[in-house]
């Protein structure tokens, strides 16, 4: 197993390609995503109810090695900051196949 | 003026069912729509009405006559954001002025829908350019609205996303689902003609009014769940809310007869630019504005608006072009 | 009697659909239907049988005759739990026997629809009465069953969550979704009368048979899919399960006919006391007593109860209910 | 030939839907349609299709003529595979080759309705024996596809899952949702012929050319997201995709011929022919053959064969049998 | 990046307002549901197929400082006790934006 | 609380079945699973948009006590390297109710 950055974003349904092409600009070629969240933040209520998917959030799971996960954030912070969302971070381990 | 318009016009399924939404929201039922039908309802409904507004814009020919409504609503959806910005910037940040001057510069298709359905109850003819009209008055309420934030210098480093451009900008506009459906189905209408119409009429056509009510049944759930967030737009929100469709309305009664429009395509024209988008804007403006308070924009259009066109609104606005045009 | 009736009955589309539901569950094969689909079919259901009902029912007037199998159906929905409960307390606990005491006072509104079909299929007359009477059914026995098992002292502390007042009791049993919008339809139904009705018909009426079918597709998968979990129940389960539909109905039977009933209604206040519900009380159970085991109630409705109403009991109830009239 | 066929069969509303979803696929709108909606509206396919084919199956009886195609058909759907195979063993390992046979030899059931679509605009005849065939077609290619692959010794182990065996190989194939509903709603129709397809009708018949359209526009946003992954098959498998169709197409023209069926079921057994499975198929293969890479059969026939075949296939099928019915 | 415990917890689709009810009592303003979720557990199969959500569970994450973890946790025990579910609880940082 | 593993899965969803099955043989009672995930992976884009859910993956989210890891892992990575997906292992703990 190999010990990995276990990385999990939440943010509104329009800007969740702008994340996972963040991603992909980052070299990580692996992610999982997660519609018809709803949630409550800083920006109020969202309800996953309406008819554009405005409401709805996305959640994104991926995984970066410890050594990439610097940058990444960066980049992450200045798109949360200007979108809204939320990003949490943890230590995981991948089940190499 | 005949004010039994609007006490018959609250005893039709549609608003009912409106109605009954807004109640289970306020009580807290537990009924509610999935998401994924809520998304189907919309499809559907802008399937039907863009293929119908098609098929009887062609029939009826491209004249000029047929452009009028159609330029009168343009204008209107590129000057009132104007307007409503200029207004609004005196107590809000550039970008939520901005974002509400888009909402109401732009439509609802649902409003629209619903004031078919009313015509149609009263067998009052309108012609297909209003649904030309209602497609292409979603995109240019956006792009204003964007810009002039962008000229108040919101979001211009946009080094995220990089939503910058006025090309990345109208790509959003017409490119949102709702508009592209829309005019994607306008067009399939307009080259199908009657025959193809025909073949599609007992699923777009024949079922259309009772859909209508599952989906404003909908609509009161969507709308009665976000009448609490209204305490934080203040009251000054609130007042233009319900008096920015009337404003709106004015202009656009008094347009329709000055163009001659007949009292269906008045009707419909003047509900247009009474109208809030919570469909197309509210998915552009996060993608372009994300600096907007969605909190704003959207219980306004969705919670106020739109309750306040279907209810009161439609058969008000009917009223006064009967009076004007039977005075004429 | 009639028994051409049971095979008759066993080879129409919805029970065929149903049994190849349960078919494909049991052999395990990867047909499903998306869950958002699963509610909207059933909001379908409850939309039109709502308003076709008040529709109906407002047409009618509301006479102490229109009354009577109302009053007949409440009075079943609150009397039956309490001799279930009794009954069940020798062999469960509290919680459980309250929870399924309840189950079975109430009432299924797709056994229900699946009865008027049948009717349909007939042409026999039936009210939009009844359909009042379903809708006020799906409470009583939710009130009854979990106040019975307060006084068992189930759930008293309640501290978590507080669903422990009368009050909040209420609200669970008249604001659950399925009850709400059945209710809501049927008044709707009843303010808009004939017209409204047409407006809406092909929508609400003209497709039901066929979307019936694929729900009871549906209603087939999720049955098969809890035959399983039978096994927990244990044989004084599945005997109740067989023999309260039909202790119910033979007492349904007689009071419909001390009532006088016509022989359409009649067969619907008998499905109805013989049914038990699926969709408002388990939703109301799980939060106003969540103590009760949801794999004992649940799977003894959904696999049970209802299958053997819809394929054997529907018809057989019917050919009593024919023999006896004729005898009359 | 009568090549306004094809321009004729371009300008009618499901290939004009499914051109928008198309282009709303490759100009990047985010026009979407829910998933469970995907598959809501595939059941409403496969149940009318399935129910309507088994009407009039049983209307027709069960003679040796009935046979004759079904016959053919299930010939047609074990033979090709194998051509297939030994054709792109040369360039393929045996996993993807056994892939891309199973996926040709079986059927696409939405191309199938799209032909019996263009059938009817043109009021040619065709018999419920064909549905019966294509429900029959979709399992032997997978069974022949799968055993080919093991044959070469591709998951022979076969540890992980089990899905080793001809027993759990069969399982999978007629057990797939697609199939399953597919035949079971055959032999419903069968059992309740006309009258109960009265009943559905208003569902299962009146809209279905709507729901199409609706569907062809989801199958043209599934279509275009996959047309990025056709430059991981390379020219020879991009060459197969538009050749495979033709050559098909061409070998069931002849066997139709030879049989002497009439004009529309020989159009309808070439297009199940021409067809490749994206619905039945690639579920089956991802269990019973997960060697094989899903990015090279599905993005080819989803996004090349089905697009060629409604689109140019069937008008050019159509010309050809045509011109040799009229010739003979 | 701010140390936070990262709190997820399943419980069956009509618990899930008495669950972020509860978050909120806490003090805490921010928590993502995810809905239609399927599962297994001790009180046996939830098929997330049937009618009315009874079946089904919701998953709900949320954060919270560890000051507050003890105080959340001990309500949170007795809700789940009543109700059945899940709760887990994890390490994770917080991308602060 | 009580230490456990955290185990999450993504995979194709008709490869789902396979996984909780074999968790199920390995002594695990309790699981989550989310439908409807798209993604990206070693083997491609996941559009979940298409009709059978071939192109769809499940999550499925499952915990184990320490002890057990080691056997499960090893079948699952059997598993995953026929199926394709992904799995992460991470440290929590268990909220006993
Ligand atoms: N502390 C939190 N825990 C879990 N989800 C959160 C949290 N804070 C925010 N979110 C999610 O992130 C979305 C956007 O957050 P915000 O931009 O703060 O409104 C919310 O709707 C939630 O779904
Ligand atoms: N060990 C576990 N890992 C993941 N999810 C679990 C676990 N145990 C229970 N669950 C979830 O919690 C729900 C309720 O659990 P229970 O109350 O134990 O039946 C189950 O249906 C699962 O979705
Ligand atoms: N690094 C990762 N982080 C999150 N999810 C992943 C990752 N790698 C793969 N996945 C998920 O696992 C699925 C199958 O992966 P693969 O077999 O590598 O194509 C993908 O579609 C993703 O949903
Ligand atoms: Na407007
Ligand atoms: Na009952
Ligand atoms: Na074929």
């Amino acid at each position: 197993m190999i010990p990995v950055k276990r990385i999990e974003i939440v943010v509104d349904a329009p800007h969740s390609e702008s994340i996972t092409r963040l991603l992909g600009s980052h070299g990580l070629e692996g992610w999982t995503l997660l519609r018809g969240a709803s949630g409550m933040g800083q920006r109020g209520r969202q309800h996953d109810d309406d008819i554009t998917g405005v409401s709805s959030n996305h959640l994104i799971v991926t995984t970066c090695t410890p050594e990439k996960l610097a940058l990444l954030l960066e980049d992450l912070r200045a798109m949360l900051a200007r979108y809204g969302g939320m990003c949490l971070v943890s230590d995981a381990h991948w089940l190499r196949h | 003026m005949d004010w039994s318009l609007i006490s018959g016009n609250l005893l039709t399924p549609p608003i009912l069912f409106f109605c009954l939404g807004v109640a289970a929201a306020l009580l807290r039922s537990d009924l509610e729509v999935p998401q994924p039908i809520t998304r189907a309802l919309s499809l559907y409904l802008l399937f039907s009405i863009g293929m119908h507004g098609g098929v009887e814009f062609a029939s009826a020919g491209f004249g000029f006559t047929a452009l009028k409504p159609l330029l009168a609503g343009i204008a209107a959806s590129a000057l009132f954001p104007l307007a409503t910005f200029a207004l609004l910037r005196r107590k809000l940040g550039p970008a939520d002025a901005a974002a509400i001057a888009a909402t109401y510069g732009s439509i609802s298709a649902v409003t629209f829908v619903t004031a078919c359905s009313f015509l149609q109850d009263r067998e009052i003819a309108w012609s297909g350019n209003m649904v030309a009209a209602m497609a292409l008055m979603e995109s240019p309420a956006i792009l204003v609205g964007v810009l002039l934030a962008r000229r108040s210098g919101v979001g211009n480093k946009a080094g995220a996303g990089g939503h910058g451009s006025i090309l990345s900008l109208s790509r959003e506009a017409f490119l949102n689902g709702a508009v592209f459906l829309l005019i994607g189905a306008l067009v399939i209408g307009a080259l199908v003609g009657e025959t193809g119409w025909k073949s599609v009429a007992p699923f777009a056509h024949d079922p259309f009014k009772g859909v209508l009510c599952l989906f404003l049944l909908d609509m009161g759930l969507i709308a009665g769940r976000r009448l609490g967030a209204l305490r934080e737009s203040g009251g000054m929100l609130l007042t233009y809310a319900i008096c920015a469709p009337l404003v709106h309305a004015a202009i656009a009664v008094g347009a329709a007869y000055a163009l001659g429009l007949g009292r269906g395509d008045a009707l419909l024209l003047t509900v247009l630019c009474a109208s809030a988008s919570y469909i197309a804007v509210p998915a552009a403006i996060r993608s372009s504005l994300p600096e907007a308070n969605p909190s704003l924009f959207l219980p306004m259009s969705l919670a106020m608006t739109f309750p306040f066109n279907i209810s009161v609104g439609i058969p008000l606005y009917m009223a006064v072009i009967d009076a004007t045009w039977r005075a004429a």
